[in-house]
């Protein structure tokens, strides 16, 4: 079996970035769409530390360990804004999120 | 294939380090078994402890006093109709027990009963351990909503909160730990199980005893919040028997229910291992640095061996006192071979103590090293698992919005305290 | 005054809050077979997360028409029934029955037998207040104390069964007096008893009086005012712990009480620390009569005047004693016949049942179990 | 197996490993955005998080796994399944699952998708090993240099992982003021 080199982590982290893309771009659950957004930084954060391997170095993990952090609020911040938007709307349907204003 | 043994007994490094899968399956083997007979013996234990401390006898009819019992319960619950809600989620509902049951078995692998009695030595592997054993929690949650009913659903709920809150003091209080580790010469600290047994080791102090009462507010801080952490009481609000039934657990039943206790106790003796390994040296005897003199170590490697030997007495005492009636006949010779069997592993624990005591390198040597580190873990655990079953039988069970405000408003604040007088103690130290 | 009753917002169970959207109340059927009801008392409860938004009893589970049966019954045949109401408190309830017929009746029960009932009566306090503390301490998770009060309680009930050869239901007295003279040694069974209980107390109140926990989940936990339990007709230690001073053994003394010195424990707060205080204390009152009675027990009759066939005048009457849980009252109409025309149980535990709702609004699921417990209640007196 | 994989270091990245971690990291990614019911496809991404998890493991980067297991699997999905509770999700099950533009966003992602074949396609010589692979022993320790310091020097990181703590509580304080019922 071919020795594993970091195109083909690369090709994983695309292939989650694609998925993650069209989650966020096709579902209609919120919820469904925050998940896809942290499958996109899950890919993103696969290529960086694959590329730190790599470059030998490791400043791509460091990256990798802030953006788990950025996931972490951004599931906060995001899941707060769901919920205080189906107190007042009762629906997690982005297709129903259409006013800037309520 | 005796070559084989002593090659592997010689070595001193983990099967994991080593690269040793065959060893390192071996070894996963031999932990599932253990933890699995020691959970059988904790519910013996728990149900005869608890039952004395109530004045009563607990299970005496299966088996010499009942220590067939759980073996009994094993074979029911394994032959008891498997019941799914019509209404349940059928996939989440069967998937359920199996998350908690791996995350419970899981963090297993690196817990160390030795310098090298473990399955793995990873660098991050009190991380590891906390994050494996915080997916439990998912586990919990799923199961109540699978369950598709209101009191697993707030069962769920209540054990997710309890859970993810008093992680976060849970944590804090390692990290102190972890902290002591980083105060030797070098600087540096570690994140291993083995390193940090092995930094107790070379700073000549368990942790609980460094910076006094530094070390000691970390584990009674930890203490607390593994029973929170493991859904015990008096935190055992997710399944308050009186409020919500079973909790989480109401519509399981039969061997899945089983799965549940499983990694309820698994996780209890894992988190017992975690504030052993943490702050009373790990696999260490009591005095290492103070009596190291050949004779000492012969003394304490004596222990063991006396251990199984008090544990005949006991069952021979049991023996001679059981009625002469012959309904008892049968249970009598049960007992009386049990007695036996232990007596006999006494005496096997007793001759190797005594042939490694003068040849370091010998077969027996390396052997009793290995029983001496598992024989002071294991007796170190169970006496967390003890002070479990004592909380259980002494304590009322706290509120939900009274166990969120301790964890909270009191552990959280006095962990980070710890740590940080910690640091502050470790710098003006150093 | 608000008026508690008038004022209850009406319970409606079918439409959800619209207060907030979020909100999503829970209907949740606590019973009837639920480990923390005492029984079959199934209580609807409306929540929003876990904070109880009210409350609503469904009785009627353990409901075998004793009142009826009592129309069909002569008046000796009707006694063993009300020993199966409360029937961990069963000597209490014939007390109050024999006791209500001999008054319709118009005999008097001879003060040897009113001694003894005296003494059977407060030794059954003691084994119901056991009861309510056994198994209110496991509803809140302490399990312990539920296996030492069961051990001490058998102590009573082998009193009981020396004496009338049952243990539970026990049907200890007959109108007039009691059926049988104590066996040799009641008396020094009895005080055993007392020395042996005496240190018991103190070994339930170690585990708990003091124990942060227990005062954490019972202090302020079910709080009614004494005003909301007068005009709930709550009796019994919940009302003494809410500070009002109200025993009918001190009040309209029947039996030999009046014979006794005794106090009257009442609380302050009217939570449910208080009710545990209360009933503690109690139980070292009881202890108390007890020891007096059987000391100063006088000889003689223990059987009044009382006709072979037992028909009261023509009449009616109201007859009531403080049961372990409260005011136990009887009324019976009598049509001079053999059986009664109507009689009518006034059951503590029904009326203080209604107490729940009250206590248990704003506060949390566990609360609930906590409060059901406090107010002690038995569901075959509930039901009847 | 490249050099550089094979410094020094126990062989624990073997190609089947990597094949099938891989193999469940996408597979049940493709689960997260198919799957109706909320809670299905929240336990198909801790799948996810998990396998990717492992990869960073074959990656010579255990503090990054041990992170993302604490972190993600431990912590995000929690708040998630949480939310997917709290949220009525039985209604939403039994809707569509799709969003009015999903065409227009599936050929986007095919877009994307071509874009990325085509760059690696062309860029296959760009990924190479440049370097030795830093060795598992040291990882944390080196990370926690490049973030804290040593020696009372600032490291490379420290401003940015303050910055980041200070995101962390604008987060927090965000979710709450959020989520209370009246504001």
């Amino acid at each position: 079996m071919a020795p594993i080199t970091t195109l083909h982590y690369l090709v994983v982290g695309a292939a989650l970035f694609v998925l993650g893309v069209v989650g966020v771009l096709i579902r209609r659950n919120v919820v469904i769409v925050l998940m896809s957004i942290e499958l996109i930084l899950n890919a993103v954060n696969l290529n960086l530390v694959a590329f730190s391997r790599m470059w030998g170095n490791l400043h791509g993990q460091v990256f990798a360990i802030f953006i788990i952090v950025d996931a972490a609020a951004e599931a906060a911040v995001g899941l707060g804004i769901l919920i205080a938007f189906f107190r007042n709307k009762e629906t997690v349907n982005v297709d129903e999120i259409d006013l800037l204003k309520w | 294939m005796p070559n084989f043994i002593m090659s592997y007994l010689g070595s001193t490094v983990t099967p994991g380090e080593a690269g040793n899968q065959f060893w390192a399956l071996i070894y996963v083997l031999i932990i599932f078994a253990g933890v699995s007979v020691a959970v059988i013996a904790m519910n013996w234990i728990e149900r005869k402890a608890l039952a004395h401390f109530q004045v009563r006898l607990g299970p005496m009819r299966v088996g010499p006093h009942g220590l067939l019992q759980p073996i009994a319960d094993a074979v029911k619950l394994m032959l008891k109709e498997d019941i799914i809600p019509a209404e349940a989620d059928q996939f989440v509902f069967w998937v359920a027990p199996l998350i908690g049951l791996l995350a419970a078995f899981t963090v297993y692998t690196v817990i160390p009963f030795g310098p090298s009695q473990a399955v793995s030595d990873m660098n991050i592997g009190i991380l590891f351990m906390l994050g494996v054993s915080s997916l439990g929690v998912l586990g919990v949650v799923v199961a109540g909503w699978a369950s598709n009913s209101h009191y697993p659903l707030i069962g769920a709920l209540r054990s997710s909160a309890q859970m993810v809150s008093y992680e976060v003091a849970m944590g804090l209080a390692v990290v102190s730990a972890i902290l002591m580790t980083s105060m030797n010469a070098s600087g540096t600290g570690t994140l291993s199980m083995i390193g940090i047994v092995q930094a107790q080791q070379q700073q000549g102090v368990w942790f609980i005893f460094k910076f006094f009462p530094l070390g000691l507010l970390a584990l009674i801080i930890f203490a607390i919040a593994m029973i929170a952490e493991t859904n015990r009481a008096p935190f055992d609000l997710a399944e308050a028997e009186s409020e919500l039934t079973a909790g989480y657990h109401t519509e399981y039943s039969g061997l899945r229910w089983s799965l549940f206790m499983l990694s309820e106790y698994a996780a209890m003796i894992a988190v017992s291992s975690i504030a052993v390994t943490l702050w009373l040296g790990g696999w260490m005897r009591p005095f290492p640095n103070l009596l190291h003199a050949p004779a000492w170590d012969f003394i304490f490697s004596l222990f063991p061996g006396l251990t199984f030997l008090g544990l005949a007495a006991i069952a021979f005492i049991g023996t001679a006192r059981m009625p002469s009636h012959s309904f008892f006949k049968i249970q009598r010779i049960g007992l009386a071979v049990f007695a036996a069997l232990l007596g006999f592993i006494a005496l096997l624990l007793l001759v190797a103590a005594v042939a490694g005591r003068s040849a370091d390198t010998s077969l027996a040597a390396r052997f009793n090293e290995g029983i001496g580190y598992v024989y002071w873990f294991v007796l170190k655990v169970a006496v967390f698992m003890y002070l479990f079953i004592w909380y259980r039988a002494t304590w009322p069970r706290y509120r939900f919005d009274q166990l969120m405000k301790i964890g909270w408003k009191v552990m959280l604040p006095i962990s980070l305290g710890v740590l940080v007088v910690t640091a502050i103690v470790g710098v003006i130290a150093s | 005054m608000n008026d508690p009753i008038t004022s209850r917002a009406n319970l409606d169970l079918d439409t959800p809050d619209k207060t907030y959207l979020d909100s999503n109340e829970l209907i949740i059927n606590m019973g009837p077979q639920h480990p923390a009801t005492h029984g079959v008392l199934r209580v609807i409860l409306k929540l929003d997360g876990e904070k109880v938004l009210g409350t609503e009893c469904v009785i009627g589970y353990l409901h075998r028409g004793v009142e009826k049966i009592a129309e069909n019954r002569t008046y000796t045949m009707f006694a063993p029934y009300v020993d199966r109401m409360d029937y961990v408190a069963a000597v209490s309830n014939g007390l109050g029955y024999c006791e209500a017929v001999e008054k319709l009746m118009n005999v008097e029960a001879p003060p040897r037998a009113k001694y003894i009932r005296v003494i059977l009566t407060e030794l059954q306090r003691i084994a119901s207040h056991q009861i309510w503390l056994g198994t209110h301490a496991l509803d809140i998770g302490a399990m312990t104390p539920l296996f030492y009060t069961f051990r001490d309680r058998e102590e009573i009930l082998k009193i009981f069964e020396k004496y009338c050869g049952a243990r539970l239901t026990t049907h200890a007295f007959r109108i007039g007096g009691c059926q049988y003279e104590t066996y040799a040694g009641f008396e020094k069974d009895v005080k055993n008893f007392l020395a042996f209980f005496a240190p018991k107390i103190d070994e339930y109140e170690a585990l708990l009086t003091t124990n942060r926990i227990w005062v954490e989940r019972t202090r302020n936990v079910g709080v009614i005012s004494a005003a909301d339990c007068v005009a709930l007709g709550v009796t019994g230690p919940v009302l003494r712990a809410s500070g009002v001073q109200w025993d009918l053994r001190k009040a309209q003394p029947y039996a030999a009480y009046a014979e006794f010195d005794f106090e009257i424990p009442t609380g302050t707060n009217g939570d449910t620390y208080d009710r545990y205080l209360v009933r503690m204390e109690e139980m070292r009152q009881s202890m108390r009569i007890i020891e007096q009675a059987v000391n100063g027990i006088p000889e003689g009759p223990i059987m009044g005047k009382v006709p072979k066939v037992i028909k009261p005048p023509v009449g009616e009457i109201y007859h009531s004693i403080e049961a372990p849980k409260g005011e136990l009252g009887y009324f019976i109409v009598s049509d001079g016949s053999t059986q009664p025309y109507r009689l009518r149980v006034r059951p503590p535990s029904f009326v203080n049942l209604q107490a729940l709702d009250i206590m248990v609004r704003g506060l949390l699921v566990a609360d609930v179990v906590a409060v059901i417990g406090t107010i002690d209640i038995v569901l075959g007196e509930v039901d009847r | 197996m490249n050099p550089g994989m094979n410094s020094g270091m126990a062989p624990v990245a073997t190609p089947w490993f990597f094949y099938v971690l891989a193999g469940m990291a996408v597979i049940s990614g493709g689960l997260v955005i198919t799957l109706r019911n909320a809670v299905h496809a929240a336990l198909a991404l801790i799948v996810t998080l998990l396998s990717v998890a492992s990869l960073y493991l074959m990656l010579y980067a255990p503090f990054v796994t041990g992170v993302q297991i604490v972190v993600y699997a431990g912590g995000i999905m929690v708040l998630f399944l949480f939310v997917i509770m709290l949220v009525n999700i039985e209604r939403s099950s039994k809707e569509h699952r799709f969003n009015r533009i999903w065409p227009a966003g599936l050929a986007a992602a095919c877009a994307l998708l071509v874009l990325f074949v085509s760059a690696f396609v062309k860029g296959k010589a760009l990924f190479t090993d440049r370097g030795m692979p830093l060795p598992e022993s040291s990882n944390t320790q080196q990370i926690a240099t490049m973030l804290y310091g040593e020696a009372g020097r600032m490291g490379q990181y420290t401003f940015a992982f303050e910055i980041a703590s200070l995101l962390l509580l604008v987060a927090i304080l965000g979710a709450v003021i959020m989520t209370k019922k009246k504001i």
